[in-house]
């Protein structure tokens, strides 16, 4: 007791619940591989069979024991009673309850003792031929349709060829049964049973299909279907194989290897040849389907012929030129149209030509150029009157003053002038003036003739006169 | 001579041919575009093959219909034979 | 001449191919692009292809018509005996 | 001939390959790919299949072998037995 | 002479030659820059020719008239027969 | 002598030219610049010039008179068909 | 032989240069500087001069009224004409 807080101090730092504990355990041996799957043999005590299905119970030998559990899902399987004092070999797994921290056996099969022994071996074969993969599904081959020949190995005495012969009889006599006869039982069977397989095969007319089989037995009796060589014997068909062992609760390792495994020998035969009812009707539909198909290739391709015939083109081909027609028409009536068109356009050209040309006045032109004419001739005749006026009054002017300005003007004033003989030379002197000289005196209203009479004197008379004034 | 070498001008002449170059001569004649007296000569060419046109539709609606009584008969007996069978 | 030549054709003619050939000719013909005298040529093999087309299912009718009868009589003997099975 | 011919080939054939090549008979036919003649021949030869197939399944007697085998004593009665059944 | 040249142009001249030469004239007369004895010259010469495109219209519509009517008849025939098949 | 002169140069001279002469001279005069004689002259000249215009106006009248007679009956005619058509 | 000098003299002589002289003439009358037989003798020139001028100008109006007459007479005749067109 005094050690104990040391005890709990030195554990402190791995203190776990029970839970956990046993929770540790259970861990622990469920990963150990040699509590998985282990074939334990011993004698059942407190067996019981819980209303909810479940079996427990305790195993024991001589020296040692330990509790078992078989759950209702497995239990539903075997094949006898479980009872105290039994002895059984098990196949299953050691586990830990954690509720109670008990271990116990959780048990996957059971068989009686004595057959246990063939039953570990059962076991051991059918994981090896499994682990080899003689039971992939991909291996299973289909049956054939319509099977000629169906090989059949089994007892010739027995009930399997029997019911196989009557089935097949009944349901496709077409089929032939070949039976390659086999022990069924006892130490020789698996040897004459892969020889009548081997038979089969090597027929010079191979068989299509081969039931191996029996009918129900104790797994003893039954045991050559598990022997291994029976096995690789069916794995080794060259044609599909079904197995008909025993009773539809008896698996053998033969079911797991054939193509088919058949509940019973007549299940096979079901199995393997179709039914002569079904063909007939099969071969029925099959005519009828095929005339129904025949007939209705020829109605659509009559169908079809009627519509091409009833298109519109075919049916009235007249349509084929009714179109021409209308584009000759059309054409012809634009043509219609067009007639004038070339005579109007040039008419309407030349009118419009002769509408201007009736605008052009040449005449007018003419006017124009008479009138400018004219006024040219006007302003001709103007301008020349006007020069002779203005000449004519510049002249007068010159005439007036040449009038007033006349050197003989003085003779209206009495005046005289003398001119010699010849009326040319104006003698002014009296030294020009001897006596007896002709001359011609200008007066105001003529000339007249005179002669000197006599010389002159000096005079100066006029002189003075004309100072006078 | 001149007819001669219209007819001879016809013979190679198709219906289409000579709808092209009546379409050509009556867009040319719309147009307005022709001389006065081409198109007096385009219009009388044109006459013509209008004439040829309906000559060679006439003649076409005379075949199909022939062909389509004939047609017709031959179903009549032949249609007749399998209502029969 | 002509006429061997077409009985020769129409030996090699499947029906399928009359069909198909049928088909276009119509299709040509309703598209109304063909000349006038191909449009004839083309109505014409379409009357001798629908006479053909015709003929043959007529033919294959009587064939299954024949197969019939011969089938039945075989099938009243034949299904007699499977009945009875 | 062509009668020799089929019937040799009837002989030839097997109710599984009958069977088979009526479906695939079936099968073309009803794909509607055939052509006419093609699609008659076809049923022509459905409907002798058909015939073939029920002639085999009406004629036919069930027969069962038996292997002898050296070391087996009870052979010989066994087959005896179930022919008798 | 002079007279004769004329006839011998307006023999070559085409309407549509004379068309447009006119137009030229009506062109220049209406510029108002032609002296007056060229002015009363291309105005002669613009009568004459008005005088020759009136003809050759007149021409060209009588021709018309008659292909119009030639062409009526025709095809007053021609449908005759079309309508009557 | 002198006349034909004249009528040599006139023959030369167009209207117009006679005309700008006319103006020349009347711009001459007008400047009052020219002696008289020249004047006289220019004065003749230009009533020759005057008389030289005046023909040829009434040349032109007269052709106007002419063509527009002719046109008158042409036109009567011309139109009178026309209208007809 | 004076007279023919005058004349020759006149001849040369232009209107615009008797005046000139006529002008001078006066003037120098007018200063009364001159001789009265120089006068005279001057006062004759101008006389003359007087007289030349005068039939220039008598000449120029005789012109001017000859075509005068002339032109109303042409216009007569050809205003006539016009007007009636």
């Amino acid at each position: 007791m005094n050690e104990m807080p040391t005890t709990v101090e030195q554990q402190q730092a791995t203190v776990v619940t029970v839970t956990e504990l046993n929770l540790m355990i259970k861990r622990r041996i469920e990963s150990d591989p040699s509590f998985v799957q282990c074939h334990v043999s011993g004698e059942i005590s407190n067996f019981k069979h819980h209303t909810s299905g479940h079996m427990y119970f305790t195993l024991k030998d001589e020296t040692s024991r330990i509790r078992a559990v078989m759950f209702a899902g497995r239990n539903r399987r075997l094949r006898f009673r479980p009872e105290d004092g039994m002895r059984v070999i098990v196949i299953g797994s050691v586990s830990v309850f954690d509720r109670d921290g008990q271990y116990q056996l959780y048990v996957d099969d059971m068989q009686p003792d004595g057959i246990g022994a063939l039953y570990v071996r059962f076991e051991q074969l059918r994981n090896q031929l499994q682990s080899e993969g003689l039971f992939r599904a991909d291996r299973k081959r289909p049956l054939p349709a319509f099977p000629r020949r169906i090989g059949v190995v089994t007892s010739p005495t027995g009930a399997v060829i029997r019911d196989i012969c009557t089935t097949v009889e009944r349901r496709y006599p077409l089929a032939k049964v070949i039976l390659a006869p086999a022990q069924v039982q006892g130490p020789e069977a698996a040897k004459t049973l892969v020889r009548g397989l081997r038979q089969l095969w090597s027929l010079e007319e191979p068989v299509d299909v081969i039931i191996i089989g029996r009918g129900g037995g104790s797994l003893e009796e039954l045991w050559p279907f598990n022997e291994e060589a029976v096995a690789r014997a069916i794995a080794q068909s060259p044609v599909p194989v079904v197995s008909a062992v025993g009773h539809e609760t008896d698996v053998t390792i033969c079911d797991y290897v054939a193509d088919v495994r058949a509940a019973t020998p007549t299940a096979a035969a079901e199995l393997v040849v179709p039914h002569r009812r079904d063909l007939a009707l099969q071969l029925s539909q099959a005519n009828m389907r095929a005339q129904s198909a025949v007939y209705a290739l020829v109605r659509t391709y009559g169908q079809a012929l009627s519509r091409i015939e009833q298109r519109p083109v075919l049916e009235s081909p007249l349509r084929l030129v009714a179109v021409q027609r209308q584009s000759v028409d059309y054409l012809e009536s634009r043509l219609r149209e067009a007639l004038r068109r070339p005579t109007r356009l040039a008419d309407k050209r030349l009118q419009m030509f002769e509408s201007r040309l009736a605008r052009i006045d040449l005449h007018q032109h003419v006017v124009r150029s008479r009138h400018r004419m004219d006024g040219l001739e006007g302003r001709v005749r103007e301008s020349l009157r006007r020069t002779v006026i203005r000449m004519n009054g510049q002249l007068d002017k010159h005439i007036g003053k040449l009038e007033a300005l006349n050197p003989l003007g003085v003779l209206r004033r009495g005046y005289g002038v003398v001119y010699d003989a010849n009326g040319v030379k104006i003698l002014s002197k009296v030294k020009d003036l001897p006596a007896g000289t002709r001359i011609q005196i200008r007066v105001e209203d003529g000339t007249v003739k005179a002669e000197v009479i006599s010389d002159g004197t000096d005079d100066r008379v006029g002189e003075q006169i004309r100072l006078d004034i | 001579m001149e007819q001669t070498t219209e007819s001879e001008n016809k013979f190679d002449l198709t219906f289409e041919g000579a709808m092209a170059r009546l379409e050509e001569i009556v867009r040319k004649l719309e147009s307005g575009e022709l001389p006065l007296d081409e198109s007096i000569r385009q219009y009388q060419e044109s006459m013509q093959l209008v004439k040829f046109c309906r000559e060679q539709l006439d003649k076409a609606e005379f075949q199909l219909e022939q062909l389509s009584i004939e047609h017709a008969q031959a179903d009549a007996n032949g249609s007749g034979e399998v209502e029969g069978a």
